[in-house]
């Protein structure tokens, strides 16, 4: 059994994937900071100073600090606190480790969905395609972010705004995963659409095989490569649109904050000054969407340059 | 003489283009009016192929060859018509029932770069037919089966841990005929196997299909648009225009005396090396779409020989003196 | 002197990991009037050698050296602005696949009249005149209907003729055709090639026509090049190569033709396939699939020899010559 | 092209029914006409009758098929926070979101077009990379805080020492990042021009174009970056294509190449994709509007969620659907008349 991992191993070193992450400078740093961002995600309860959703340790005395080396600062609170007094550096690893779990978990759920309905509308065509394409032209038609405000509306409509933020961040990966799963599912399509028609399909039902295995182990896997690089763009796309949700109060509360909820808590200070409140979360943001989206970047290129235009 | 061992009865198909009701409707003349379009690709065609020959089926592209190798195989299904297989109707069954024929018929595709699988090793491409018909096979019988092919095939058992694309065009077209051939099938539809080959690489699957007929037995209904392949390869040879068969007779018979007109002209369209100067039979206009077909005989429009009957009255396959069967009534009715 | 004169040319392809060679030393002539073929399989490098003479290889090609002579001047060190002068003027070409040749939002009229005014300066009106006798000439029905067409309205064919219709707009001396009939139906193909070599003829046009089928090359064409992994391996008078073919690969090209073998006996093959640029063997590039292959061809590429009006690069043809010669002198 | 239009408007029926279905959902899940009524004080009895009267026990068919006669005789319900009819509310609220995405399409289409032009046609150049590399962040950056930081630079006045003062250096640096007044940020300011009916403009002052700056730049902030990218892509597709090759080989010039060739070819494409990013724009006024207190739509649905006020919700979702339907079915149009190759019957030729 090692031979056959040894050997798949060895494929992808001399993989011209691997060859031309190794000569992309810009994808290496990228994958770098994603990864230290994740890991500092991942450890965030070892790694922050404080707990900021513990009540006990915070101290409103010490609300509206400034980040180090701006008068007025605390070294105790490196990035300065915020206007109940936590410590940002602690807020932000662990709004961090928020938007990044509904990033990923949004974009599960879009695969999923998106995948699934892509494939089946691809290969099955007729009446199942068209219902399927039109509920999605429909969707897209309204924009993604508006279908979401409109969910999350109705969700904090309906469940009040106490029972919303307990239950906020499956809301959010619903919310994000099912107003975006026509993405995945178009370039799913499309992808099943191409794959059909070309002879290893038709070989395969001469063959006898039965749809469903003709569509998961002979067409599915074919179609991962444009998968993969739109799952990451979109990846980028669910973690922003999580910030828009919050910043308009659609979405994490500020007793359990994400990115996009600290962004929306600073902004009320920022008209007296405290900027740091919301553009170091903000920064934050933007440095791990950019990142994400250059690898997608990158990814598209190497995979295929023809891909998802826009 | 005996039963045949697939005969095509009756076959049409065609294929719906005008989409929707809403897309029918369109505005005439003051009045909206509902048009349905459809491709005919098959109007009508009647063959029978003998057990171990190799009928070729040539013409020009959109005359419908490739529709009936996919209908026969049921890749398609016929829009009327019947498909018999040694006696037995095989385009009306499903599932399980159309297995055994699964096996024992198979197809080799046009164009290598698409006929495999490009995430499957060959080594799965060959084995998962096997394994499927099969079931009951052991690790061991399998793995002969897979070294018989690909040995027979001209390709090294060791590279069975290779992709595709790891492969030459002529090496896929190889592969694939071992995958075709893995199953033992006794009869092989072959889809312009060779055209998207080079000459050099033409020859040796065109030799590796001969031997394989020789070893096995083999049956082949062969769709080509190369008329000097059907001469080399073809026992007998049935041409299509615009969904017809036009001329259906032995190898040797069409190319000493084509009967039809267009026959001719095809014929007089090949490019041959001994030539100096070429001396083609001119047709008038292009091949017509076959959404709208002419009235009548289908190549009246481009048929010099073409008078009123030809463009009212379709003509029917009739067998002449020299057991040519041919559609013409020029040929009927002795102009010709 | 030669109407066009292509030496030593080196065409490379600049990729990862370095540049691959598709052409190697190429030197061919094309007389005022004179039809050649260029004939090889896929891979060969046929359409890469078409392309460059008016350097229009597509990236990441390039002219990595030599010099390809037209009336004396040197094209392959000419600038874009020169060169855009004899582009489509003097020297026309015609491309394989006439459905994605025309630009699919431009009438056929704007498509020709474009041309025409790149080139001369007369007035629109005029220039209308000259695509509309054109289109006359290639016998396209009804001709001033279809300068308004788009092209997606006219049949494979149909398209075909425009597009030699437009090489012929500004009487060009050469029409370079990149297979121009292998996208068309075998009737129509005839039809097409026909009508090209008629009007070469007519109107004095050298033709190089570009093709994998011998039997076109055959009948259309006076002289012609075989080409194999990016080299002239044999090139000569067509009638002299194809009855009586010097080198192995080009004797094997013309053996394994269906109608060279008798109808149910197996074919004549050549074992193998063509190299990939990627890895081109050492030597003589067809020795890994020669039947006479012998450890010098395995060094270093043979030198062209001459055998009666053909030039064969080949040790074994060389060896024959040598072998004949020295037993000439031994009669003598 | 009858067919086609009747093909599309039926289309377009078809996804407004949809939408009616969905917004009548909405209204009926969430809001109780009743309670806005007549609040807690009336007895079960009474409640039930007044349900009655109101129809809200009549199945869900026949409630639907009252709020779909009603929506089409333009009643869409009474606010409850504006008392008065939703529509009305709406009216006065549309046209600075209308200017707003007017102020932001404008920037990118005048930009756009050149920028994605260049790129593709000289990817090497340094100044094309610029551009690239500005756009990947560009669609990093979510509108809000583009916005939130566009104020901060050019809005509020900042005074900065975060660099030593007693350096000249510093003290240029310093004075560089401080910034005083600067461009408003708030609301579209009190000089607009009536217009007619509820249109009041801020496109013919002063005051109301520098109300108009931020935010209009923000909102075009998310999209130019994506038409950038979209348009360089599909020009060096079409670069690429055989038609373009041939064109070189007839000799014609550089430039009749690139910007008819290509560039024709090139926005056909653009023109889908770009009407329906149009729509999706009306999407990201919500957040602009929010930042910048822009007395728009968007603010106002916002406003509407935070104050429960459900039937200005609904009308909103029926309007904005409506207006998405509409240029959806406009782009298509256009597609098929600018497009020679759509024989506008609904499929390509």
């Amino acid at each position: 059994m090692t031979t056959a991992t040894v050997s798949r191993w060895d494929r992808f070193r001399e993989s011209f994937f691997w060859y031309s992450f190794k000569r992309d400078k810009v994808a290496i740093a990228s994958f770098a900071v994603l990864l230290l961002m994740v890991l500092a995600a991942i450890f965030a309860p070892l790694l922050a100073p404080t707990d900021p959703y513990d009540l006990a340790q915070i101290n409103i005395m010490n609300s509206e600090l400034p980040p180090v080396g701006m008068s007025g600062s605390d070294p105790a609170f490196p990035l300065g606190t915020d206007a109940q007094g936590r410590d940002l550096l602690s807020t932000i690893l662990y709004g961090t480790r928020v938007s990044l779990m509904i990033g990923f978990g949004a974009v599960i759920l879009q695969a999923f969905l998106g995948i699934l309905f892509g494939l089946l509308a691809g290969y099955l065509g007729g009446k199942v395609d068209a219902i399927l394409m039109r509920i999605a032209d429909v969707q897209l038609s309204f924009s993604t972010l508006m279908v979401a405000i409109i969910v999350g509306a109705v969700f904090k409509a309906s469940f009040g705004n106490l029972m919303f933020g307990e239950i906020a961040i499956y809301m959010l990966i619903f919310i994000i995963g099912v107003a975006e799963w026509p993405q995945i599912a178009r370039t799913v399509r499309a992808s099943v659409l191409a794959e059909k028609k070309k002879e290893y399909v038709d070989a395969a039902k001469v063959m006898g095989f039965g749809t469903r295995r003709i569509m998961f182990r002979h067409i599915l896997p074919n179609t991962l490569s444009p998968i993969f690089v739109i799952a990451t763009v979109q990846i980028a796309n669910a973690i922003i649109s999580e910030a828009a949700l919050s910043f308009l109060g659609l979405g994490m509360p500020e007793t359990q904050p994400s990115l996009g909820s600290l962004i929306k808590s600073g902004f009320d200070y920022i008209q007296s000054g405290s900027w740091w409140i919301t553009l170091i979360p903000g920064l934050v943001l933007v440095v791990l969407v950019l990142v994400i989206n250059l690898l997608g970047d990158w990814l598209r290129d190497v995979m295929n340059p023809r891909l998802y235009k826009g | 003489m005996t039963s045949p061992l697939v005969s095509i009865r009756g076959l049409e198909k065609r294929f719906d283009l005008s989409g929707s009701l809403l897309e029918q409707i369109s505005f005439e003349g003051g009045r909206f009016r509902r048009k349905q379009e459809a491709v005919h690709a098959i109007n009508g065609v009647d063959l029978e192929v003998q057990k171990g020959e190799a009928l070729c089926v040539v013409g020009e592209s959109g005359c419908g060859k490739s529709t009936v190798a996919r209908t026969v195989m049921g890749l398609l299904s016929p829009s009327a018509g019947e498909i018999h297989y040694d006696g037995q109707r095989i385009d009306n069954l499903d599932g399980k029932a159309a297995l055994p024929y699964r096996r024992k018929m198979q197809m080799i595709f046009q164009n290598p770069y698409a006929s495999l699988n490009p995430r499957m090793t060959i080594q799965q491409t060959l084995e998962e037919p096997i394994r499927f018909h099969h079931p009951d096979w052991s690790q061991t019988q399998v793995r002969d089966k897979i070294h018989e092919v690909m040995h027979s095939v001209g390709i090294d058992p060791d590279w069975g841990s290779r992709f595709g694309h790891e492969f030459s065009g002529g090496q896929r077209q190889r592969i694939a005929i071992a995958r075709a051939l893995a199953v033992d099938p006794e009869f092989i539809v072959a889809d312009e196997p060779i055209s998207a080959l080079d000459v050099s690489i033409q020859a040796q699957v065109l030799n590796l299909l001969m031997d394989a007929q020789e070893s096995r037995g083999l049956t082949y209904l062969f769709i080509t648009h190369d008329l000097a392949v059907v001469e080399h390869f073809g026992t007998r040879v049935a041409v299509m225009y615009l969904g017809r068969v036009c001329e259906l007779t032995d190898t040797r018979t069409l190319f000493a005396t084509p009967r039809h007109p267009y026959t001719q002209a095809l014929l007089s369209a090949i490019p041959k090396l001994e030539d100096d100067r070429p001396n083609h039979i001119r047709l008038k206009g292009e091949v017509p779409t076959p959404v709208n077909l002419p009235s009548g005989c289908v190549f009246h429009g481009r048929c010099p020989y073409a008078n009123e009957r030809c463009r009212q009255e379709v003509p029917q396959l009739i067998a002449t003196d020299g057991g040519t069967q041919v559609a013409c009534h020029a040929v009927e009715e002795g102009r010709l | 002197m030669a109407l066009l004169e292509v030496k030593n040319l080196d065409v490379r392809f600049a990729v990862r990991g370095g540049d691959l060679t598709a052409l190697r030393g190429i030197s061919f002539t094309l007389d005022k009037g004179e039809r050649l073929g260029l004939v090889g399989e896929s891979g060969a490098g046929k359409s890469v050698a078409a392309f460059s003479i008016l350097n229009l290889i597509a990236k990441p090609g390039y002219i990595a050296g030599g010099q390809i002579l037209f009336e004396g001047r040197d094209l392959a060190a000419m600038s874009e602005r020169e060169l855009r002068k004899i582009r489509g003027n003097r020297i026309a070409m015609i491309f394989q696949d006439p459905m994605m040749t025309l630009n699919p939002v431009l009438t056929i009229g704007t498509q020709m009249v474009e041309a025409i005014l790149a080139h001369r300066k007369i007035s629109k009106k005029e220039a209308r005149a000259i695509a509309l006798d054109r289109l006359q000439k290639v016998q396209i029905p009804s001709p001033e209907k279809r300068l308004d067409q788009h092209p997606h309205e006219l049949s494979g064919g149909m398209r075909q003729r425009v597009i030699i219709a437009i090489a012929l707009l500004l009487d060009p001396e050469i029409i370079i055709a990149d297979e121009p009939t292998t996208a068309l139906d075998v009737t129509i193909q005839a039809e097409i090639m026909d009508l090209l070599l008629n009007l070469c003829e007519q109107e004095n046009v050298a033709l190089m026509l570009i093709t994998h089928d011998l039997g076109v090359v055959s009948q259309v064409t006076q002289r012609m090049l075989v080409m194999y992994s990016g080299r002239i391996i044999e090139q000569g008078p067509t009638r002299e190569i194809i009855n009586d073919a010097q080198h192995p690969y080009t004797q094997g090209l013309i053996n394994a033709l269906p109608q060279m073998g008798e109808p149910g006996e197996r074919l004549f093959q050549i074992p193998g396939s063509m190299p990939s640029l990627k890895n081109v063997p050492s030597g003589c590039p067809f020795h890994p699939r020669c039947n006479f292959a012998t450890e010098q061809c395995k060094h270093a590429m043979p030198e062209y020899v001459r055998s009666g009006n053909v030039n064969v690069a080949c040790y074994e043809v060389a060896n024959l010559i040598e072998q004949e010669k020295r037993m000439q002198e031994a009669e003598s | 092209m009858l067919a086609f239009l009747v093909q599309r408007i039926s289309q377009a029926l078809l996804v407004m029914f949809v939408i009616s279905v969905i917004a009548f959902a909405i209204q009926d899940g969430l809001g109780d006409p009743l309670q806005e009524m007549v609040g807690m004080s009336v007895s079960e009895e009474e409640r039930e009758a007044i349900r009655e009267e109101l129809g809200l026990n009549d199945p869900m068919v026949v409630q639907y098929l009252r709020f779909a006669g009603n929506a089409l005789q333009g009643d869409l319900g009474n606010s409850y926070f504006y008392s008065k009819p939703t529509l009305e509310v709406i009216a006065e609220h549309l046209p600075a979101t209308l200017e707003l995405v007017i102020g932001a399409s404008l920037i990118i289409v005048f930009l756009s077009v050149p920028i994605g032009v260049y790129a593709a046609i000289r990817p090497q150049a340094w100044l094309s990379k610029f551009f690239m590399g500005v756009s990947t962040v560009g669609i990093s950056i979510p509108v809000f805080l583009t916005a939130i930081v566009l104020i901060q630079l050019f809005s509020i006045g900042v005074t900065v020492n975060w660099f030593p003062s007693d350096t000249g250096w510093g003290q240029w640096l310093n004075d560089f990042f401080t910034t005083e007044g600067g461009l408003p940020s708030y609301g579209r300011g009190d000089e607009l021009t009536h217009l007619f009916g509820t249109w009041e403009s801020g496109f013919f002052t002063g005051t109301g174009l520098m109300h108009l700056v931020l935010p209009s730049v923000s909102l075009a902030s998310i999209m130019l970056p994506l038409f950038i990218r979209l348009i360089r892509a599909e020009m060096m597709e079409v670069l690429q294509s055989d038609y373009i090759r041939y064109a070189r080989a007839k000799g014609l010039s550089a430039g009749r190449i690139n910007f008819l060739h290509a560039l024709k070819n090139t926005m056909l494409p653009v023109i889908t994709v770009g009407g329906v990013q149009i729509g999706i724009m009306v999407a990201y006024t919500i957040l602009t509007e929010t930042v910048f207190q822009w007395p728009g739509v968007g603010l106002m649905f916002l406003e509407a969620i935070t104050r429960s006020d459900i039937p200005l919700i609904v009308a909103y979702l029926m309007v904005v659907g409506l207006i998405f339907v509409i240029t959806n079915t406009v782009v298509d149009l256009v597609y098929g008349l600018v497009n020679p190759t759509v024989k506008l019957t609904g499929k390509k030729a």
